[in-house]
């Protein structure tokens, strides 16, 4: 009986890991940038999630119209602001390195204008549903991460409808695959990169909202899920949207299952060793395109 | 270059060393001391990144690693066989080259992107590991609780001195030791070869360089080096903590004191590293007493401001001040970055 | 921005750099007017564990204004106490470098803090080898009186006691209420202070028949804790025992809570469980858990309520056991530096040492405060409370011993619900 | 009587279905300039690829110097006196221009001094000492490719493959480049160079192999290629039949 409510669990931490993951490989698809900040931003969204969660009490899923946005903006101004200053300085470099850097730098400020601001104590948004479980006969689950799930698979899709059919969708992923064929084909590069780091800053006010309820909010949180997302985004194949949902399940499978068997700080040497062979195996990924790596 | 021109600069380079020899005369607070150390080690650390990070351009953020496998395993042949650190660095030195080769082999064909990646999961999956073994056969590694390095007092065989000034003068030393190799190998076949690898790939490659072999090698040598950095904060701290020393902070602090300091450069890193360390130590001196956090976000807003307004580093005012001061002697003209291949 | 602007801006940037290194070196701590006895304090006042160096400050800024205003030191015609607090941002190097400027720089007399058992190890070397008293209020790593250190006093008990009282008392609670007690199950953060209490265990608990069946070490601030509870609920132990920081422990305890993990009992090991936070992120999951801790607001122990009131209306809330040894411990040095009559680090020594307080603010913390030859405090005062609700608020309810259980508070024994 | 220097048999590569090279056959002497044309996407970049071993011939083999170098990597191929220059160039950015040449003069010397020298000396040939001190990212067009040629000359290779060397200079430059690569043949040096500009190819080189669609359709000397029908339905269309041959 345990067993399933094991691949329960571990199913939805890893839609989770996947919502948080989208937002980063869109980045890397787009920019080809590695949003090191990602962390961080993903710490000031559930900051933001949880003051007005607390100041309003509306059930932090409703708040996804209120953070999303607001996330969108200051994704869109990161990059107006800090990234595209240094992107323009490296514009003939194949691979815009001090990007990555400048990103780590944000990743410090951040977190360290929270702990200024929102001090350092541990928070957290306690809903009608935090402590309960959602019983399928035999399988126990928690309902918060349960429905994290849902709204993993619901946002997933729709981003993926999105990028595949709207007009903006086509523009980001023509700049992704050729910056320069799309600038000839009338596609705003700057506005398009500014969009693309909105969006996936905007992605993390989702994953954000949906992991209050069940997890802590500090200051240093971001970095908990900062590894994992960069492992989950490899694994997927960088750049791919389904890439990155699949490889986050698997990896939260990985982890409630082997935790089963060895300890539970093995099974993050396990998940290191993961990556490291897909890395050495099959670099792509699952579903990243062979010659883009 | 005229001949007034070659004295000037090695009049200046004489005075400056005997300056910094005669240092400690006039700096008799061992506390400042230590911090001038700490900044020399930072400036040292970051130069030894730079061989791999800043001349072959390959975005290394996991360098922790190599600090770390140095100080282990000389603080555990002294602990357990009273190997003098003096011998046990070359076996450190040589584990960090071997580890360096098993990491490049396989990650330097990926993109920068990649390696920078792997990188960091491999540092993170040490640390992890580092945590987890109390000890391997009889050989304590202290797991998470740290390993301390064993007392004997003051003998210079252990590397343990009671006052400050010896080990001012072994990171001096060691810094002089970095700036030599740096500026011997960017004169060399082989610094040419890594600035052209880092500018373009395919172009090097059609100039019969084996771009995985050049790296490898940059990248055994960073590991070397970098690898004797952390024996000697070993032997400053004489404490080892598996976080502390392996952990994204000395990994990412290693590559932001580079990039301020103008990577790519010989001179860049150590700039880079006295200023920045200095800095940072000097915001915590007065603030970090106060608002939490406060001295770490203008740390980072420094190193954000510095990589966006000057990405090629502090060294290049540096230079700019140099020139102008130099052209007023005659110089035969501006000559634009004509020795030094710098670049971000 | 064109070019020339990048330019000047970075040019600005650097001289605001250069600025800030001349200021540095320049500003030299002003001279002392009034007779001061300046000490320092390291703490981790910036990540993660950053709440709890706040708490330490604090207590401490009471303790002292508390003594400065009643006289301060009168063997040194009434000097007033000034502390210069350090942040050691948790990590041992900056615990090293901050040990040597407050020594150094601040010339302080002494030095007391630093929370971590892993900043505490590396520091209290340094004070050694400067041969200046170090008073470590809280790490309880045992290694850190057990070098053979002259100049380094702890207050805090040893890790390992806390696990042989845990183990009286499961043993004790098993007898009373004949709920034979065979398996236990062991959860525990996988640092310093976790592998420290692992080793006491493996020690205490097979010496009292009872048989470990789960080892289970999980990296601090995990992502999930899910797997390590539905382990432990096929495992089933009797009694589950946990060491843990403040996020993990309410994330465990909520898990628990989810997948309803009934054992005989749940015990933590202070630390997260006794942070003043943790019940109200675990909220009612943290029912009935026991934890053990060297003092309770309800402890009775003579002051103990009122410098808890006046704590409580000066900074907002409670203080926890940590915020207890922080305060008795300000007043364990200013009783020795009454006696040394000097701020002569020797002689701060030699009175640290025969230090043997009976009455007074230290009542709160230990009926009676004595140090052995190696520093350690003596009689660690611990007790174990159970959060329990009291008319409708959750509160820690000091349970065990009898003589310091607070009075008409009852145990209950075993976890409601157990299917045993 | 002439050596054979580069031989390609059966020479043929597929990127999925695309048959990009199919079995091109061809012999180059030592000393010949040979021309290399044919209409865009004939793959005539990808047969230098081949060469120069960017790719792995699906068939075929690659022998030079009478040693067989098929499936080589770049950097060895280029130790074997084979230099070559890209379509699109690829300067080194932050390097001067002196430096630039010398990452391939260090191919035969591992002494900065030797390595200088010959750098100057190929430097002074190609004209570029003017700008030895600026960074090759500041250089204009023509300099710049003039510096791709100046590279791969500092390997001193036996056999210089040009990939549209000319493409983007105007009429002066490219009778000072045609000069230039006729004193680099006459000084010894094998020529196999992809041109558009058919005037210049028609004054270096002694033998033109046209390619389409990955075959070759034609080799012979300038005259026997303009005149045959193939070639010219294939690549030079009606506009060149009312040219003046």
């Amino acid at each position: 009986m345990g067993f399933l409510s094991v691949v329960a669990n571990g199913l939805s931490m890893g839609a989770i890991y996947g919502l948080i993951a989208l937002g980063l490989t869109l980045i890397f698809g787009i920019m080809k940038i590695i949003n090191f900040a990602q962390g961080a931003l993903l710490m000031l969204s559930m900051m933001i999630s949880y003051w007005l969660w607390a100041a309003t009490g509306l059930s932090p899923y409703i708040l996804i119209i209120i953070v999303a946005p607001i996330m969108f903006v200051v994704g869109y101004l990161c990059e107006r602001v800090l990234i595209k200053p240094v992107l323009d300085e490296q514009k003939d470099v194949r691979e815009p390195v001090s990007v990555l850097l400048l990103t780590a730098a944000l990743a410090i400020v951040l977190e360290n204008l929270a702990l200024m601001v929102f001090g350092a104590d541990y928070v957290m948004a306690k809903t009608s549903f935090s402590d309960v479980t959602i019983a399928f006969g035999p399988v126990m689950v928690s309902a918060a991460r349960f429905y994290g799930l849902m709204i993993a698979l619901v946002v997933a899709g729709l981003f993926y409808l999105f990028l595949m059919y709207s007009q903006t969708g086509r523009n980001l992923r023509a700049t992704g695959q050729d910056r320069n064929a799309a600038s000839l084909m009338g596609i705003d590069i700057t506005k398009t990169y500014a969009i693309a780091f909105g969006i996936g800053t905007a992605l993390l006010a989702v994953a954000a909202v949906a992991l209050i309820p069940f997890y802590y909010v500090h200051p240093s949180v971001g970095q908990v899920f900062m590894t994992k997302a960069f492992i989950v985004v490899v694994l997927g194949g960088l750049g791919s949207v389904p890439g990155a949902l699949l490889g986050g399940i698997i990896i939260g499978l990985i982890e409630s299952i082997a935790a089963q068997y060895m300890t539970a700080t093995l099974t993050v040497i396990l998940v290191y060793a993961v990556f490291l062979l897909v890395l050495f195996v099959k670099p792509s990924g699952i579903f990243g395109s062979p010659y883009e790596w | 270059m005229t001949g007034i021109n070659i004295n000037k600069n090695s009049v200046i380079l004489a005075v400056l060393v005997v300056l910094l020899l005669l240092l400690p005369m006039a700096v008799t607070k061992p506390y400042y001391l230590h911090v001038i150390i700490i900044c020399l080690l930072w400036a040292y650390l970051a130069s030894s990144w730079n061989i791999i990070g800043g001349f072959a351009g390959q975005l290394s953020l996991g360098h922790g690693i190599y600090t770390a496998i140095g100080a282990y395993i000389t603080v555990i042949l002294f602990n357990t066989f009273g190997l003098s650190p003096w011998l046990g660095l070359f076996v450190g030195g040589g584990a960090a080259i071997l580890l360096s080769l098993v990491i490049g082999y396989p990650t330097f064909g990926l993109r920068g992107a990649y390696y920078a990646l792997a990188t960091v999961a491999i540092s993170e999956g040490i640390v992890v590991l580092l945590n987890n073994t109390g000890s391997i056969g009889r050989f304590t590694v202290g797991g998470a609780e740290g390993l301390i390095v064993k007392m004997v007092g003051n003998s210079a065989v252990a590397f343990q001195f009671n006052s400050k000034i010896p080990y001012y003068y072994i990171v001096l030393i060691m810094v002089f030791l970095i700036i030599f190799v740096a500026k011997w190998l960017k004169e060399s076949k082989l610094g040419y070869y890594l600035v052209a690898l880092r500018e373009d790939e395919d172009a090097a490659a059609a100039m019969g360089i084996n771009v995985r072999r050049n790296k490898l090698i940059a990248g055994a040598i960073s590991a070397f080096f970098t690898a004797l950095g952390g024996v000697f904060y070993a032997m400053l701290i004489r404490y080892l903590e598996p976080n502390a020393i392996a952990g994204a902070g000395m990994s990412t602090q290693m590559v932001f004191l580079a990039i301020v300091g103008g990577s790519g450069t010989v001179l860049g890193p150590v700039i880079g590293g006295i200023l920045l360390a200095l800095i940072s130590e000097i915001i915590r001196f007065y603030l970090g007493g106060q608002l939490m956090g406060l001295h770490l976000f203008i740390y980072g807003m420094i190193v954000l401001l510095m990589i966006i307004y000057q990405p090629r580093g502090i060294i290049e005012l540096f230079e700019k001040i140099g020139q102008r001061f130099s052209r007023k002697h005659n110089d035969e003209g501006g000559r634009s970055g004509a020795e030094d291949p710098s670049g971000a | 921005m064109k070019n020339k602007g990048k330019r000047f801006l970075g040019l600005l940037l650097t001289v605001v750099m250069l600025l800030t290194l001349v200021v540095g070196c320049g500003g030299q701590k002003s001279g002392t007017t009034t007779k001061e006895v300046k000490m320092g304090t390291i703490l981790p006042l910036s990540g993660s564990a950053a709440p709890l160096g706040k708490i330490g400050q604090q207590a401490r800024d009471m303790a002292i204004e508390e003594i400065n205003e009643a006289g301060g030191i009168k063997s040194l015609d009434g000097a007033k106490i000034k502390m210069v607090y350090a942040d050691s941002k948790g990590d041992p190097a900056v615990g090293v470098s901050e040990a040597e400027r407050l020594i150094t720089q601040e010339e302080v007399c002494l030095i007391t803090g630093c929370y971590q058992s892993g900043v505490a190890m590396p520091s209290t070397e340094v004070a050694e080898r400067y041969q200046i008293p170090y008073f470590v209020d809280v790490p309880s790593e045992d290694q850190i009186t057990e070098r053979g250190f002259k100049y380094i006093f702890r207050l805090a008990e040893k890790t390992s006691w806390r696990n042989l009282a845990q183990t009286e008392f499961v043993t004790e609670m098993s007898k009373k209420y004949n709920t034979p007690v065979k398996t236990v199950g062991l959860i525990y953060e996988n640092t310093a202070w976790g592998q420290g209490a692992v080793r006491a265990w493996e020690k205490y608990l097979p010496e009292a028949g009872l048989k470990i069946i789960m080892k289970e070490p999980y990296p601090t601030n995990s992502s999930d804790l899910t797997p390590v509870v539905l382990k432990a609920k096929q495992l089933n132990p009797d009694i589950i025992m946990m060491v843990s920081y403040v996020s993990d422990a309410a994330l465990l305890t909520k898990t628990f809570a989810e997948h309803q993990v009934k054992p005989l009992a749940f015990i933590g090991t202070s630390g997260g469980f006794a942070d003043p936070t943790y019940y109200n992120l675990a909220g009612d999951a943290s029912e009935y858990f026991f934890d053990i801790s060297t003092w309770e607001p309800d402890v009775n122990r003579p002051s103990s309520k009122e410098v808890n009131e006046r704590f409580k209306a000066k900074y907002g809330y409670g203080m926890n056991a940590e915020a207890v040894k922080a305060y008795a411990g300000m007043y364990v040095i200013a009783d020795a530096l009454e006696r040394a009559g000097s701020t002569e680090p020797e002689k701060i020594r030699e009175a640290f040492a025969a230090t043997d307080i009976n009455e007074g603010a230290t009542q709160m913390y230990a009926s009676q405060t004595k140090f052995d030859e190696t520093g350690q405090m003596i009689n660690a005062p611990l007790v174990i409370c159970q959060y329990q609700k009291v008319n409708g608020k959750m509160e820690r309810v000091t349970v065990w011993p009898e003589k310091e259980a607070r009075v008409g508070s009852k145990i209950v024994w075993p976890y409601p619900g157990v299917a045993k | 009587m002439q050596k054979t220097l580069l031989e390609l048999s059966d020479l043929s590569i597929k990127f999925g279905g695309l048959t990009a090279v199919n079995k091109l056959n061809t012999k180059i002497n030592v000393g010949e300039a040979v021309g290399l044309i044919g209409p865009n996407g004939a793959g005539k970049t990808t047969a230098f690829n081949l060469i120069v071993g960017v790719y792995q011939p699906t068939a075929g083999k690659v022998v030079f110097d009478g040693e067989d170098i098929t499936g080589l990597p770049p950097h060895v191929v280029c130790r074997k006196g084979i230099g070559r220059t890209f379509q699109v160039v690829k300067p080194f950015g932050k390097m001067t221009v002196l430096q630039n040449i010398m990452v391939g003069a260090f191919v035969n010397t591992s002494k900065n001094k030797e390595a200088r020298q010959i750098a100057t000396e190929i430097m002074e040939k190609m004209g570029l000492q003017g700008k030895r001190d600026h960074l090759a990212q500041n250089l204009t067009i023509p300099e710049r490719k003039r510096l791709e040629m100046a590279k791969a000359l500092a390997t001193q290779p036996k056999l210089l493959l040009l990939d549209e060397v000319l493409a983007g200079l105007n009429q002066t430059e490219i009778e000072e480049a045609v000069q230039l690569i006729k004193t680099i043949n006459r000084e010894g040096i094998t020529i196999l160079m992809i041109e558009h500009v058919l005037q210049a190819t028609m004054a270096i080189c002694s033998r033109i192999v046209v390619l389409d669609y990955g075959k070759k359709i034609a080799e012979g000397s300038p005259q026997e290629v303009t005149s045959n029908s193939e070639v010219i339905k294939a690549y030079l269309g009606d506009e060149y039949e009312n040219a003046d041959s």
